[in-house]
């Protein structure tokens, strides 16, 4: 479904450039949820947002079903794929209600019939009419997080990428995403591509995972290999201990 | 408080541009120009009909009235210390003439250019000076200009020449400097901030009074008023009327007016339809409240009159006694086709008092309908205006008037000889308003030769019962006054209705 | 560079169970006004700015009603009256009454404050959001006509302006936008460039908006409060500038009421008749102050740290 | 750990802030009394914790209004306490670790010099020579595991890391050697790399000097290991108070359902347990 | 070295766009100067002057040739650094304006101290009370000194410090009878009369300087302690003065060691600008208190028509405002560690 090559990436110009992506490549199968762990300005946003087309001077190659994709965003890769954001908080316009927000992209791809799908669109995302005229300050943070989801899927994209979309809200709040999450897959095959510091979330929604440092891919494995001791990458290694370690090494004390 | 030996002036210098006799405008240069330089003759500020010596110890009228030739004084010297001659003399006046700028007009409408002056204006040895009329007029008129126009002060030949750049006679430098024969030598000038001038000992009548002159920039009448009180200015100059009303009271400073020949007017566009109308124009001069204006506005500016021949000459006509009659200029307006009224615009300088007339014009003009628009600006723009025949209405100040002859203010207000667009005749008011009567302007052209001053003043009465008959584009109102207000210490300030005050007899307690 | 303002801070209350409440689009937008209201009314120096601002509308509304006078009418006769029961606040030096012309000078200082913020307004907004949106040369394009027009002196700018197109109330007016509008352009850019980069922003340019799109429906609306309050807060400036103006004879033409004209011209007669400057400097004074107070509590109101 | 003598007691405190919309509660009633412990609190966001934190140092905003019956810190009564007094107290006596390092320094000034006013900022009539200052300073760097504190004391917050920051952090506020130390959520804005080995360099550090540790997170699985005792907060109340190695039988079913919802990196679970809130925890 | 190109590379666009903007500032004016209706050739001239004489002096002024060559030639001598003379004084106007500009500077230098010093405490003062009476009070001080229109606080000064208490000096900036005594080494009379060593003098200048600088300074001073309350009230949240006041530092420490240290450079900057904007000339001022400075000389030239003085102003206003921008990101550098 997914094929990205070789992307490299940098910010800045002469004595500032910055690389911050190098000979990036990984592969989603259709229907794959896969992951995407690494210590924090390792260039996990980057990758999705060079895929989502928000950036345009990247290097390489990526391409979806075959289609290699370019460095605009048109209406068809708006169509094929769409993004939601790690901070509820700033992803929603503050000054937009639920209803703006969902019906605007279907007004820029002139689809019909709007109000109902908006309506469908929250029932699927579990929030009720009630919020369809709220504006972002009088929800909590799931709640905008939702309606993130649910813009993202407004106009029935085949691929989803998410920015640690849960990393800001609270484990009991960040279930209830997670298990929509997983619904939602199972109910249309989306494909997700999850950017995540959390191993735990990893395991509990990835198929595969991909580990970032300083810009590169070092490690790609099943995610299953996470729990059961499987990964043999030194860094890998290391993330897991460290999602542990603090037990053992308070357990010394 | 200010020196003993010093007079420190106070006034706006914004006007001040130029110290070039040949190419200073405006009011403020005469008054320096009088005190760095010296006149052939001067006029006697009680009464300008009298011409006193100056440079020249006497002078004679040829008896057909064409030349004049005028005897210099031998003890004269140019602060530089060169003798002065009537070489320096012709050649100054020739200056003028040859390097046409704006003080050459008086020169050229008697005839002179640039081609014939070399020829006519002749040193004819070290002492005597000879000017010969290119054409008939009267040479009383001559010789005031020569003792009121800058462009008459008398210039230092060689040290002018030995600053002259590209052939301009010395005219850059001039702008700047000055090399004169005058009780005053200029030490400093720092434009629109202080002038400083400096007594010149050797100065033929004797040395000045007072050591120095200093005039100082003080462009806001109430900052001038405080430092009239608290005595550190002399002497202020260009008052506002409130001002020179409170001070009138105050016991430290004296209010000195001097009656200038100029005039303050209102002036119609003759090109404008509705102006041509003589219906309208009448209507126009009854809508004019001369009265409230005079006593509300004019204080310490001028004094009512509504004639255009200045207040004092022996051919002025006695003040026709216009006042404002607004049902009478209704009726005028109706049966010139506006019953209504119609709409216009005023053009008048920002400065008081022009703009208060204009308000109160508008006021009146209101009460009969008419609609008009104040669009005020600088001098520059009003006059811009004017010259190009492009305005309705203009309320002004004008009217020749420095030579104490009626000439001079007909000439500047009343004579058009050629209404024509291409006569491009700007400097006359007369053409600007495109006001123009074959009847006046022979008249005027016959009086100013005449060599009667009988007949010559009954026609100038008949030139002014003609211009109150046709309806004049110009109507004045007021006759300007100049308002200085002096401190009690200053003595000996005689302000000349000409501008040409001397400084020289001034001394301070 | 100050740190990227958080995002909105409002803190995730614990969802209660009354969160489900019925909601409309009305009711949503009626409770934010009502809260910015009470938020005004609450705080007592916003109020008394407020009530002047009303008060001054209310005044140049009504201006025929509440005047004593005709504020035109000339009485040369009757000049420099001092205040009294024949008038009020005294006459001017061609006998006109001072309060009259007061009156109907709300008019003229209303005018000239909405005419400018008018022009301001929208055309700081569009230069400045444009320029931050899009960065790059188009950003070095705006920026450096910005530049030049902050760094021309507004006098020689607002001179020139009136000079070219001859004195008067509309001519002054462009003349003051002409140069109040810089600064609202760099506030503009200012407050776009960190949204720019938000990912509300991101998230509508992934569902296919355009720029224009983008500029006028997300970014300027979000401009505008900031805008707005910068807005309120010069309204003294304009009013001042405008007096300036009119000290220079470049303001408003007689014989109509403006406040600044009202000063310039009364300055003449300042020291004997007080009433001339005083009553239409108080006027300015209270007004500005008026604006200045309600610009204070409305960055209040939009501030989202307060 | 022995929990002997009471550093600091609060019993029945609420904080309510003046908002717009009138009086807000962020703490109803809350109890606990610190030892000689690492005291837990837990509870999501927006359940007061941070609150209670900030209370206790007398640092929270002008629109906060405070009652308890009881706020005590050795012997002084807070309640009562003046401003004065409190900046006697704070640093010196009481402090608190703040939760991002990047936002709780000052940019404009050097972290050593930072820290070194957290060491001078008490002394009254004795002046700490500078060298001695610096000294102390360094040596304090050493203590939480910094190599080369000579050089990272002349070092602007924006040009260390934030695991570092957290250090410094660390060193700044046990410098003075107070009896009491809030940490509001010192390790969340960290990588799971670098929080290793903050909380080590803290735990270190809170053993060795035998002080009170109130310790605020998110994160039950954290503080399950690093701490004695846990306070679990809900909407401004302690829904339950239990010691840390008890956590796995905890009583109240909204600790029960935080701990369930976490996903773990051991077991795969189909589905996580949502959270089922009951009104009823609210009141009782 | 690399890094010394990137930055050399860099200065290179700032320059280049620094003069972009100042050959546009240039443009604009030469442009405006010439579709102005008012008229050089008229001011000299004179009202009266027929229209030979009218001619020549257009002739002579070059005003009859097409714009660009006007243009071009002013560029031409521009580029020989000569701003050219004065079209109605035949001064050089860079003479000119190294006359009335000192002036000026001394002016508003004076100004924008008396600005700072009344208006930072105030500012801080109100941030640090903020909602409470001081802030209500500082409040409405500072809003009433930007709301009264400085000619009229200017005319009042006069009168009660002038007129009636004989305080201050008056009007222009130093009595007549030093005028002349002190040789003009810097132009600035404050300074130039501590060099002559004379005391009375500098006494006298002072006295003359203090009310209009004054009542600048107090409009100065409304504008600075606004804006300082303001990047106070934002540091004032930021976490890091919680930090501090954990540490138990005292109120002061906390605000000027801390907060205050971190506006510093907003702080500087919008006092450069506003000091700036006082550099233009305060033309009201200058014509209130005869002050010969260059607000007046430009407002002046400017409605004359004398376009080359008013060019070689503009181009001034233009250097200043660009070279303040300079300067404020170079304090951004030097006060700035973030941006080493
Ligand atoms: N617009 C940009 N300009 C310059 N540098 C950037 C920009 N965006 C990202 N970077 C840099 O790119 C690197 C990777 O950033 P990225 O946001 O992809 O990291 P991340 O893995 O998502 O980290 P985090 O977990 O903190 O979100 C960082 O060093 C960051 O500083
Ligand atoms: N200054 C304030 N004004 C009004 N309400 C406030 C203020 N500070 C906090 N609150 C409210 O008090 C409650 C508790 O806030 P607090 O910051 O203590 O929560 P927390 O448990 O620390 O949350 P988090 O985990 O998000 O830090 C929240 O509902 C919050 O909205
Ligand atoms: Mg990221
Ligand atoms: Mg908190």
């Amino acid at each position: 479904m997914i094929t990205v090559n070789e992307l490299a990436l940098s910010f800045g110009s002469g004595g500032q450039r910055n690389k911050v992506l190098n000979e990036v490549g990984f592969s989603v199968k259709e229907g794959e949820v896969f992951g995407l762990v690494g210590e924090s300005g390792s260039g996990k946003s980057t990758v999705l947002r060079c895929l989502a087309g928000l950036y345009s001077h990247w290097e390489g190659e990526m391409a979806i079903a075959g289609q290699p994709l370019g460095r605009k965003i048109d209406r068809e890769r708006c169509r094929l794929m769409q993004m939601v954001f790690q901070d509820p908080y700033g992803s929603l316009h503050p000054r937009h209600t639920v209803d703006t927000a969902l019906s605007e992209p279907l007004k820029i791809h002139k689809m019909d019939n709007i109000g109902e799908r908006v309506r469908q669109m929250l029932l699927k995302v579990g929030l009720n009419e009630s919020f369809r005229y709220r504006y972002p300050h009088q929800m909590s943070g799931g709640q905008r997080q939702r309606v993130a989801i649910a813009r993202a899927l407004i106009l029935e994209p085949r691929i989803l990428l998410l920015d640690e979309p849960t990393s800001a809200l609270d484990v009991s709040v960040q279930a209830e995403i997670l298990n929509l999450l997983a619904e939602l897959r199972a109910r249309d095959g989306l494909t997700y591509i999850l950017v995540t510091h959390d191993l735990g979330v990893v395991v509990h929604l990835c198929d595969r995972v991909a580990v970032m440092q300083q810009g590169r891919i070092v490690d790609t494995l099943d995610s299953a290999s996470l729990s059961n001791g499987g990964a043999t990458h030194p860094y890998t290694r290391s993330l897991v201990d460290a999602t542990r370690s603090y037990s053992r090494e308070m357990a010394a004390v | 408080a200010t020196p003993r030996d010093q007079l420190v002036i106070g006034m706006n210098m914004n006007n001040l541009l130029s110290l070039d006799p040949a190419g200073a405008t405006g009011n403020d240069v005469l008054g320096v120009v009088a005190n760095l330089y010296d006149y052939l003759v001067e006029l006697d500020p009680h009464d300008l009909s009298k011409v006193h010596p100056a440079l020249a110890e006497r002078w004679e009228i040829a008896p057909d009235g064409m030349s004049l030739t005028l005897t210099l004084r031998g003890d004269a010297r140019f602060q530089s210390g060169r003798a002065l001659t009537a070489a320096d003399a012709a050649w100054s006046l020739q200056r003028v003439l040859k390097l046409n700028l704006a003080m050459a007009s008086p020169w050229k409408s008697y005839g002179f250019s640039a081609g014939n002056a070399e020829r006519l204006i002749q040193a004819v040895d070290a002492r005597t000076l000879r000017i010969t009329l290119p054409e008939p007029t009267d040479p009383k008129m001559v010789l005031y200009t020569l003792g009121t126009s800058v462009s008459a002060a008398i210039l230092d030949r060689d040290t002018v020449l030995s600053h002259e750049k590209n052939g301009d006679l010395g005219a850059a430098w001039l702008l700047t400097h000055a090399a004169g024969s005058g009780p005053y030598a200029l030490t400093e000038w720092r434009a629109k901030d202080a002038m400083l001038l400096d007594r010149y000992d050797a100065y033929w009548r004797g040395p000045a009074k007072l050591r120095r002159v200093v005039m100082r920039h003080v462009p806001e009448s109430l900052s001038l008023r405080f430092m009239i009180s608290r005595g550190d200015v002399d002497l202020a100059a260009g008052m506002a009327g409130p001002d020179i009303e409170a001070l009138r009271h105050d016991a430290s400073a004296v209010v000195q007016p001097v009656l200038r020949g100029t005039s303050y007017y209102v002036a119609v566009s003759m090109k404008d339809a509705k102006f041509a109308d003589k219906r309208v124009r009448l209507a126009l001069r009854k809508l004019i409240d001369y009265d409230g204006i005079n006593k509300a506005i004019m204080p310490h500016y001028g004094v009512a009159h509504q004639r255009p021949v200045m207040i004092g000459l022996a051919a002025t006509l006695p003040d026709p006694g216009y006042k404002l009659d607004v049902p009478a200029a209704k009726k005028l307006l109706a049966e010139a086709g506006y019953p209504n009224g119609f709409r216009t615009t005023i053009k008048v300088l920002s400065d008081p008092p022009m703009i208060n007339i204009a308000t109160a014009l508008q006021g009146t003009l209101a009460q009969a309908g008419i609609e008009a628009s104040i669009q005020s600006g600088t001098g520059n723009q009003v006059y811009g205006a004017m010259r190009d025949r492009k305005f309705e209405i203009v309320v002004g100040r004008g009217g020749g008037g420095v030579e104490p002859h009626p000439h001079a203010n007909l000439r500047a207000l009343v004579y058009n000889p050629d209404n024509r667009d291409a006569a491009k005749l700007t400097n006359f008011q007369g053409w600007r308003t495109s006001f123009h009567s074959q009847e006046i302007n022979r008249l005027i052209e016959q009086a100013v030769r005449e060599r009667d001053p009988d007949t010559q003043n009954a026609m100038y009465r008949e030139v002014q019962q003609l211009y109150d008959s046709e309806v004049g584009a110009i109507q004045p109102i007021s006759q300007m006054l100049e308002t200085v207000v002096l401190s009690k210490r200053v003595h000996g300030y005689v302000g000349h209705p000409s501008a040409t005050t001397h400084l020289r007899d001034v001394y301070k307690d | 560079m100050t740190a990227a303002p958080k995002p909105d801070a409002a803190p995730a209350t614990p969802p209660s169970p009354r969160a489900a409440g019925p909601a409309t689009a009305g009711s949503a937008l009626r409770e934010s006004l009502r809260r910015a209201l009470r938020h005004l009314l609450l705080n007592p120096m916003t109020l008394a700015g407020l009530i002047v601002i009303l008060l001054l509308i209310a005044v140049a509304c009504f201006a025929p009603w509440i005047a004593t006078h005709d504020p035109l009418r000339q009485d040369l006769a009757a000049t420099l009256q001092a205040p009294g029961a024949a008038h009020w606040f005294g006459t001017d030096e061609y006998g006109r009454d001072t309060f009259s012309r007061l009156v109907y000078g709300a008019r003229t200082t209303l005018y000239i404050v909405g005419l400018v913020t008018i022009v301001v307004g929208p055309v700081g907004l569009a230069v400045g959001a444009t320029s931050g949106y899009f960065g790059g040369w188009v950003d070095t394009l705006f920026m450096r006509i910005t530049d030049i027009f902050i760094s021309f002196p507004s006098l020689v700018l607002a001179l020139a302006f009136v000079a070219a197109l001859g004195p008067g109330l509309e001519h002054a007016v462009i003349a003051i936008a002409l140069t109040a509008w810089p600064p609202i352009a760099r506030l503009a850019r200012a407050e776009t460039r960190t949204l720019r980069k938000a990912d509300f922003v991101a998230a509508v340019q992934l569902q296919g908006a355009s720029p224009l799109r983008i500029l006028v429906r997300h970014i300027a609306p979000l401009c505008l409060s900031s805008v707005l309050v910068r807005l309120t807060m010069n309204m003294a400036g304009i009013i001042l500038t405008a007096a300036g103006l009119g000290f220079l004879g470049l303001g408003a033409q007689p014989p109509s009421a403006e406040w600044g004209a009202m000063i310039s011209a009364g300055r003449r007669y300042m020291m004997e008749c007080w009433w001339l400057v005083a009553m239409p400097g108080a006027a300015i004074m209270v007004v500005s102050l008026a604006f200045n107070l309600l610009g204070d509590g409305l960055r209040d109101v939009f501030d989202p740290r307060s | 750990m022995t929990n002997t003598e009471t550093k600091l007691e609060v019993e029945d405190l609420s904080v309510r802030f003046a908002t717009r919309d009138g009086l807000v509660d962020a703490v109803r009633g809350v109890s606990f009394k610190l030892g000689r412990e690492k005291l837990a609190i837990v509870g999501e966001s927006g359940s007061g914790k941070s609150t209670v934190g900030r209370t206790l140092l007398k640092l929270h905003p002008a629109s906060a209004r405070i009652d308890a019956r009881v706020l005590r810190f050795g012997d002084t009564d807070l309640l009562q306490a003046g401003e004065k007094q409190m900046r006697a107290i704070r640093g010196q006596r009481m402090s608190m670790i703040m939760q991002d390092p990047k936002y709780s320094l000052n940019p404009v000034m050097k972290v050593g010099d930072q820290i070194a006013e957290a060491l001078v900022a008490h002394e009254s009539g004795r002046r700490l020579p500078r060298a001695e200052v610096r000294e102390r300073v360094i040596a304090m760097l050493e203590q939480v595991r910094i190599r080369e504190p000579q050089r990272v004391y002349e070092r602007y917050p924006h040009e260390i890391s934030g695991g570092m920051g957290q250090r410094i952090m660390i060193a700044m506020m046990l410098i003075p050697n107070p009896e009491v130390v809030i940490a509001d959520e010192p390790t969340s804005a960290l990588d799971v790399s670098v929080r290793a080995q903050v909380l080590s360099v803290l735990d270190d550090l809170v053993g060795q000097r035998d002080l009170g540790l109130v310790f605020i997170s998110h994160d039950l699985n954290l503080v399950r290991h690093f701490c004695d005792r846990v306070l679990v907060m809900y909407a401004g109340r302690v829904v339950e108070s239990i010691a840390a190695a008890d956590l796995d039988h905890a009583q109240h079913p909204y600790t029960r359902g935080l701990l369930a919802a976490l996903p773990s990196i051991d077991v795969r679970r189909p589905a996580l347990p949502v959270l089922q809130r009951d009104p009823a925890w609210l009141t009782n | 070295m690399k890094a010394f190109w990137a930055r050399a590379g860099t200065m290179r666009t700032r320059l280049l766009s620094t003069l972009a903007t100042l050959c546009g500032l240039l443009v604009l004016t030469f442009f405006i100067g010439r579709v102005m209706p008012i008229d050089p050739v008229l001011s000299i001239v004179g009202p009266d002057a027929d229209a030979s004489t009218y001619q020549q002096a257009a002739a002579r002024l070059g005003l009859d040739q097409p714009l660009w060559m006007q243009f071009g030639r002013y560029l031409g001598e521009l580029a020989h650094g000569n701003l050219g003379t004065s079209l109605l004084t035949g001064n050089a106007v860079s003479a000119d304006i190294a006359r009335v500009f000192p002036a000026t500077v001394e002016l508003a230098t004076l100004a924008i101290v008396l600005g700072v010093l009344a208006g930072v405490p105030l500012g801080v003062w109100a941030a640090s009370r903020r909602g409470r009476l001081v802030d209500h009070v500082v409040r409405v001080i500072s809003l009433a000194g930007h709301s009264t229109p400085v000619f009229w606080f200017a005319m009042m000064g006069l009168l009660v410090f002038y007129a009636w208490l004989g305080w201050a000096g008056g009007s222009g900036r130093i009595a007549l009878m030093y005028d002349g005594a002190i040789p003009s080494v810097t132009g600035l009379l404050l300074i130039d009369t501590l060099l002559a060593g004379n005391w009375d003098a500098f006494a006298n200048s002072v006295k003359h300087i203090l009310l209009p600088a004054c009542i600048l300074g107090l409009h100065s001073m409304a504008y600075i302690s606004r804006m300082t309350r303001s990047f106070m009230l934002a540091q004032l949240s930021q976490e890091y003065i919680l930090t501090a006041r954990v540490k138990g530092l005292s109120e002061a420490a906390v605000i000027w060691r801390h907060a205050f240290r971190n506006i510093l450079v907003q702080l500087l900057t919008i006092v450069a600008l506003a000091y700036g904007g006082l550099l233009e000339g305060a033309v009201l001022i200058e014509t209130v208190f005869a002050w010969p400075g260059f607000g007046q000389y430009l407002t002046n030239s400017l409605l004359l028509g004398d376009m080359n003085s008013v060019m070689g102003c503009v181009l001034l206003v233009g250097v200043i405002f660009v070279t303040l921008n300079l300067v404020s990101d170079a304090l951004y550098q030097v006060f700035d560690p973030r941006m080493h």
